[in-house]
């Protein structure tokens, strides 16, 4: 968080969103970046871009949950794969379409969130990470063994996406659905933040009995926390049901979970940009190990069975790296940076 | 306004160099004048590790014996291995990078039902060859798809046949059936298998089964010894099947097991003496017999330091498609495509393949294994002995 | 007939309620003394249980040596870690200090599958492989072993709390961590202490489940199921702990024979969530924990 | 009717009891401060009155209201704020972000109209210059973006004293607003306090443990000794108390300044 100590700003400048020139530069630079990227990324290019955007819905909704309310889930890839279910189910039996199945997947994501919400009213920390872990795995069970409903491990194939009869039959054309959703997730999640529903949230998170003594329905707001993040989990899956067109319990499980946790935190918790940065950053990391484990494998082929512990451990590492030493993410590093360059050439 | 330009001939860059990588265009995808470039997924990392270095380490060897007689009418195979740690969303990357980054030929050697059956809408609509896939998984073949052969031992088959040999050969009076599977398609095709034999031989199944990654089969152990079941077949990874039989001992229940073939392997002995006598569904040559293509398959891994791997018996499963492979890629001539190569596959009869066990495909027949074995375990010597002949399943399977 | 079968259940019941209280007690002791939640605590035990087997299998000891060459192993490398990662925590959000555990525990199943690989193997258990009848009831000797000496850390655990002075010292900094600093208890050594005691219970642990059934990386995973058992227990207690544990144990086998029919084959798996489910709903602070009183 | 009626609260913990049987009225515009030794229970009445403990037994009445079943956030909602005896702000926010919270039921627009109409710059607007008005008047401009983790002691005193105020409370509660500050420090809080007692008309129940202080500025004391209340009046009669006297001092001292009044 900056520390601004000299402000121009009149109140309703300082409540903007993007307050600077200089962001809001950078912004049109990005977004032209954005809308470009299909035409010179190939498309496996554009395909890890789509997983990006949908793993940073679904990363905001986590944020806005553990990071912004301080209520941790162990859960966040049930709620995906509910909704990622609900709109394979629909799309594939109703011939619902794309505008419908989305919002009906965030809506029975949400429904799920409130009804593990009001048992998480009473609970706290530990207690609460257990239950969501346990809706985790009863989530899993249940996909899988419903098998009239989901037909297990068999999965469900969704047809390809329709808007308003444009066909989106190759992921460049999907890219722009997820970009524009992952940028309104963004807008939304900001907005939320700086408004009293956001503080009320951070409140929560940090003292809970002052937020309720100076006036805050605590279980309203925990609960509101759970849907609206649940309501962004179940919308991504749907968008990555779309995405892979097709899905198998084995898409949601508990490493899902534990991997949205990790991005949040090596991104930044309760922060914006960090849960953008975060996803980015987690669904780029394989290529990067690939990248070095590929060449040792070739090299010492008796290392190939075992390689796969580096990975998982340098997932281990890097989680345990940014809370020892960068315990605001990716995002404080960012800030470190911007304040660098904006004292430059006077640094010190 | 001079940030616009600026904008506008960076775009105007990024366009120009898409062009460029559109245009440079090819015959056949993945095949250039002297080389033919496969790519495959592999787990390295993930549950079925062992696989995967198994499946790159067959590649391998058989790449070297290709290549160093010269290749495919001189185009030498290269291989991109991308890692999907089992995991259906890495698979779907992996395949996307073989297929739009490193733009390969086709896909070859890959297996698990998780996995492949991810990718299987893209097979279909991007029109890659997928051979083989190894994935216990029905839909695989059937209905069959053109770009997708498949070569492995199918689970209704081996309900069948466990019935068949109870019935016809081991002529049990009355048996009680019983079937411990992991539930998932791999062990409800097994199922559904039995039940169609059920029909037949007029006999009920008793049914335990258990999830994957499950260590503690005690539940699933006491339901069948409850029942009364005399002949059990389980359907799983051999590591589980050997824990089986040692919860069966330690109730006190002593049937007689069949174990499906992908617990016809070393770790099965795991339960030491109590794997002895059971028998085993095969649909592969094994080491200890022989075979020249077992002799073959020895000399490659020796040569390419990988000697470890050779009690791996399901180093057939992986082994035989790529020699008939090699043959149809052959049989292309030097215009190899996709198109033609899937005809040429097809059209390979009475492939030999040394006493690996049989593989044919046919137009509409992606299902390369027909023919098994019943085999016995002996856990003195740490080997399975074939105790019938080549058999087909008394009933034809069938879609569920 | 019927009643053997329950009989035979509920003893295997006990035998795995029995590693999993093992496990949740590790986890008790950590967060009673540090306020820490371990969550590799499943991952320590399955690197006791590869210690273990490296020592019989690659240096050739007897299994009674290697394992007490493991569980030194283990309090070293535990004591390590708790100094080098987890200290620099103490104090810092608990979600935090979870996430580094959980970081921990990647770093370790990580490092277990580049050193042992991916694959099963069997474990040089020494428990004779042939059951015990007892009345009709066919009794695996491990499971025996197994319940026998939990049992004896239980006891051995409550006599230490209870008499011994640095037992006495780990409570009192449980309950009070600055006012036990003041009065003088090397606060910094009952940390570790409480890690490096947790560390070898959890050898304990995978010891036996590598017995009951196999060695293999999923163990980590299997082991999880002791943080429902703990929580059913009420994270603060260590009867309620190995209660709990022993609850989920006998409770899972019994749905596993008698729900699975109509539940699901994976019931087993999931009882323990189910049930942790239910309790927390009637009990938020599980069956034996201390409901806090909150201040202002 | 009294403004503020506490009848005969009980509260007990695993068998200690807090409070036995206390009752307190308070009249609108009145300071009455709250005084007793360390454990006398001044914090849980505080406690009970802002609905985060539940008495066992009695009631409390605010304008006409029983607050039995109020939770805390709708008891706030009825004008009553407070502030706590350890520092009570939100660390990782600075100081505008923590009195804008203390707005919070002041807002009209909830999530859906953000949700759906985007952000309501006008009514944060409207809320920011209520905000920046206490902070001048509690003169804490120069702090306004400063973290409050980041600021010293008794300005965080200041700055919650402010999140309280910002919430246009009808009754302020304020627990040992003064504690732990230097004499300057004190000064400044105690001329605030006064300041919002008499311009904003604001009523104040306050504990302390400064006395100077407390005989300073309230009109009324009420003394707590182990849950109980042992006297209340004028700051003169509750000096001459001799329970009161023998609370604060101990048995022995009581003696001993009889004897000294005697010889």
């Amino acid at each position: 968080m900056a520390v601004t100590r000299f402000t121009t700003r009149s109140y309703p400048q300082d409540l903007r969103i993007f307050p600077s020139p200089a962001a809001r530069i950078s912004l049109v630079l990005l977004g032209a970046l954005l809308l470009t990227f299909p035409l010179f990324m190939g498309t496996y290019g554009v395909f890890v871009a789509c997983i990006c955007g949908v793993s940073i819905i679904s990363a905001l909704g986590l944020n806005l949950l553990t990071g912004c309310t301080g209520l941790m889930s162990m859960g966040h890839a049930a709620f995906m794969g509910i909704g990622a279910y609900t709109a394979a189910i629909l799309a594939a039996r109703t011939g619902l379409p794309l505008i419908a199945t989305l919002p009906l997947a965030g809506l029975a994501a949400a429904l799920a969130g409130l009804i593990v919400g009001v048992p998480a009213l009473r609970l706290k920390g530990l207690y609460l990470i257990v239950t969501t872990l346990a809706f985790q795995f009863i989530v899993e069970h249940v996909i899988y063994h419903w098998e009239s409903l989901t037909q297990s491990d068999k999965g469900i194939a969704l047809p390809s996406p329709d808007l308003f009869g444009f066909p989106l039959n190759s992921y460049q054309s999907y890219y722009y659905v997820i970009l524009a959703l992952a940028v309104a997730a963004a807008v939304f999640t900001k907005n939320l933040l700086m408004s009293r529903t956001g503080r009320a949230f951070v409140a929560i998170r940090d003292r809970d009995i002052a937020a309720e003594i100076i006036g805050i329905h605590m279980a309203k707001y925990k609960i509101m926390s759970f849907a609206i993040s649940s309501f962004m989990a179940g919308v991504a899956g749907a968008l990555y049901a779309y995405l892979l067109h097709l899905i198998s319990p084995d898409h949601f499980t508990f490493n899902q979970s534990i991997l949205y946790i990790a991005m949040i935190i090596v991104g930044g918790m309760g922060t914006v940009l960090g849960s953008i940065l975060g996803a980015v950053f987690m669904v780029l990391l394989p290529e990067a190990i690939n990248a070095v484990s590929g060449p040792l494998v070739s090299a010492y082929p008796d290392l190939a069975p075992r390689i796969g512990g580096l990975s998982v451990m340098v997932y281990g590492l890097i989680i345990i790296f940014f809370l020892l030493f960068e315990p605001l993410g990716l995002f404080g590093i960012w800030i470190r940076i911007k304040r660098y360059w904006k004292t430059w050439p006077y640094t010190y | 306004m001079k940030k616009l330009r600026t904008l506008v001939g960076i775009v105007m860059i990024c366009f120009v160099f898409g062009a460029l990588g559109a245009g440079i265009a090819r015959a056949e995808v993945g095949v250039t004048k002297d080389t033919i470039l496969l790519g495959t997924f592999q787990d390295l990392s993930g549950p079925a590790a062992y696989l995967g270095k198994l499946a790159t380490g067959v590649l391998q060897v058989w790449m070297k014996d290709v290549n160093d007689k010269g290749g495919i009418h001189g185009r030498k195979l290269k291989l991109v291995v991308e890692d999907n740690k089992y995991d259906p969303v890495l698979t779907k990357t992996a395949f996307t990078k073989l297929v739009d980054q490193h733009k390969v030929f086709m896909i070859v050697s890959v297996y698990g039902s998780t996995p492949c059956t991810a990718i299987m809408p893209d097979i279909q609509a991007k029109k890659i060859p997928v051979y083989t896939t190894a994935a216990a998984v029905q839909t695989m073949f059937d209905p069959p798809q053109r770009y997708l052969f498949w070569y492995a031992c199918n689970g209704q088959d081996q309900g069948i046949l466990m019935a068949d040999y109870v019935f016809k050969d081991l002529k049990a009076r009355d048996p009680k059936i019983g079937l411990c599977y992991q539930d998932d398609e791999w062990g409800k095709d097994a199922l559904d298998g039995m039940e169609m034999a059920a029909k037949k031989y007029g006999f009920k199944v008793v049914e335990a089964p258990y999830k994957r990654g499950t260590k503690n089969l005690n539940a699933q152990a006491m339901k069948l010894k409850a029942e009364g079941v005399t002949h059990c077949l389980f359907v799983g990874y051999a590591p589980v099947y050997a824990a089986l039989l040692m919860e069966a001992n330690k109730i006190g229940w002593k049937p007689v097991f069949f174990g499906d073939y992908v617990s016809v392997d070393p770790k099965t002995f795991m339960a030491g003496d109590l794997a002895n006598g059971h028998y085993h569904i095969g649909n592969l040559g094994l080491r200890h017999e022989g075979g020249p293509g077992w002799k073959k398959i020895e000399k490659g891994f020796t040569e390419a330091g990988l000697e470890s791997m050779l009690n791996e018996p399901l180093i057939p499963v992986l082994w035989n498609p790529l020699l008939l492979l090699t043959k149809a890629m052959k049989d292309c001539g030097k215009n190899l495509t996709r198109e033609r190569l899937i005809n040429a596959i097809e059209k390979t009869k009475n492939f030999d393949t040394g006493g690996l066990g049989k593989i044919e495909f046919g137009p509409n027949m992606r299902k390369g294994a027909h023919y098994c074995r019943i085999l016995r375990a002996d856990a003195s010597k740490k080997i399975f002995v074939p105790v019938t002949g080549w058999r087909q399943p008394s009933l034809v399977w069938g879609k569920r | 007939m019927a009643s053997n079968i329950l009989i035979q259940l509920t003893i295997t019941g006990l035998a795995w309620g029995s590693v999993y209280a093992c496990i949740a007690l590790g986890f008790v002791l950590i967060f009673k003394a540090t306020d820490i939640f371990n969550f590799a605590q499943p991952e320590l035990m399955m690197l006791g249980a590869y210690l273990t087997f490296a020592f019989i299998t690659v240096l050739k000891l007897p299994f009674i040596w290697a394992f007490l060459a493991a569980l030194v192993l283990m309090a070293l490398i535990t004591a390590l870690l708790e100094m080098l990662v987890v200290r620099p925590l103490v104090g810092e959000p608990v979600l935090s200090v979870i996430m580094v555990t959980l970081g921990l525990a990647n770093v370790i199943r990580g490092m277990t599958g580049l050193v042992w690989g991916y694959e099963e193997y069997q474990f040089p258990a020494p428990f004779p492989k042939d059951p015990l009848t007892i009345f009709g009831v066919a009794i695996n000797q491990a499971e025996i072993y197994t319940i026998v000496a939990t049992v004896i850390l239980l006891v051995g655990f409550f006599l230490f709390f209870k008499y011994s002075q640095s037992g006495i010292s780990m409570r009192a900094t449980a309950e009070d961590t600055s006012a036990a600093f003041l009065m003088g208890i090397n606060v910094k050594g009952v940390f570790t202490a409480s890690w490096v005691i947790a560390s070898l219970v959890a050898t304990v642990a995978g010891v036996f489940m590598a017995s009951l059934t196999y060695l293999d990386p999923i163990m980590s995973h299997t082991g999880l199921k002791a943080l429902p058992a703990l929580i059913l227990g009420g994270l603060d207690s260590v009867h309620g702990a190995i209660l709990g544990g022993l609850i989920i144990g006998v409770a899972e086998n019994l749905a596993g024979f008698y729900l699975a029919d109509y539940l699901g084959s994976g019931i087993n798996e999931i009882t323990a969530y189910v049930l942790v489910l239910i309790i927390m709903m009637i009990r938020p602070y599980g069956l034996f924990g201390t409901k806090e009183i909150e201040r202002v | 009717m009294g403004f503020l009626e506490i009848r005969e609260i009980s509260l007990h913990f695993k068998g200690i009891v807090a409070l036995d049987r206390v009752s307190l009225n308070v009249e609108e515009g009145e300071l009455v401060a709250v005084i007793g030794p360390n454990g006398a229970g001044k914090t849980c009445l505080l406690n009970c009155i802002s609905g985060f403990y539940r008495p066992d037994g009695g009631n409390i009445l605010f304008a006409g209201r029983d607050l039995a079943h109020w939770r805390p956030d709708q008891i706030a909602k009825l004008g009553i704020s407070r502030t706590f005896q350890n520092v009570e702000l939100f660390a990782r926010m600075n100081v505008i972000d923590n009195m804008m919270l203390g707005r919070h039921h002041h807002f009209r627009h909830g999530f859906w109209h953000n949700a759906l109409f985007g952000y309501r710059a006008t009514e944060e607007a409207v809320h920011r210059r209520k905000v920046e008005e206490i902070i001048d008047f509690l003169e804490m401009e120069r702090w306004r973006k400063h973290l409050v983790s980041s600021l010293p002691y008794g300005v965080q005193k200041r700055v919650e004293l402010g999140r309280a105020l910002v919430q246009e409370p009808r009754l302020l509660l304020l627990d040992e607003p003064m504690a732990g500050m230097n004499q300057e420090e004190t000064e400044d809080i105690a001329r605030f306090i006064l300041d919002i007692h008499e311009e904003l008309g604001t009523t104040i129940v306050m504990i302390e443990h400064d006395m100077d202080v407390v005989m300073d500025i309230s009109k009324r004391i009420c003394v707590l000794d182990f849950g109980r209340k042992i006297a209340e009046g004028t700051p003169g009669e509750v000096q001459k108390n001799l329970d009161v006297q023998k609370a604060y001092l101990g048995d022995d001292a009581t003696t001993l300044l009889k004897k000294e009044g005697a010889g």
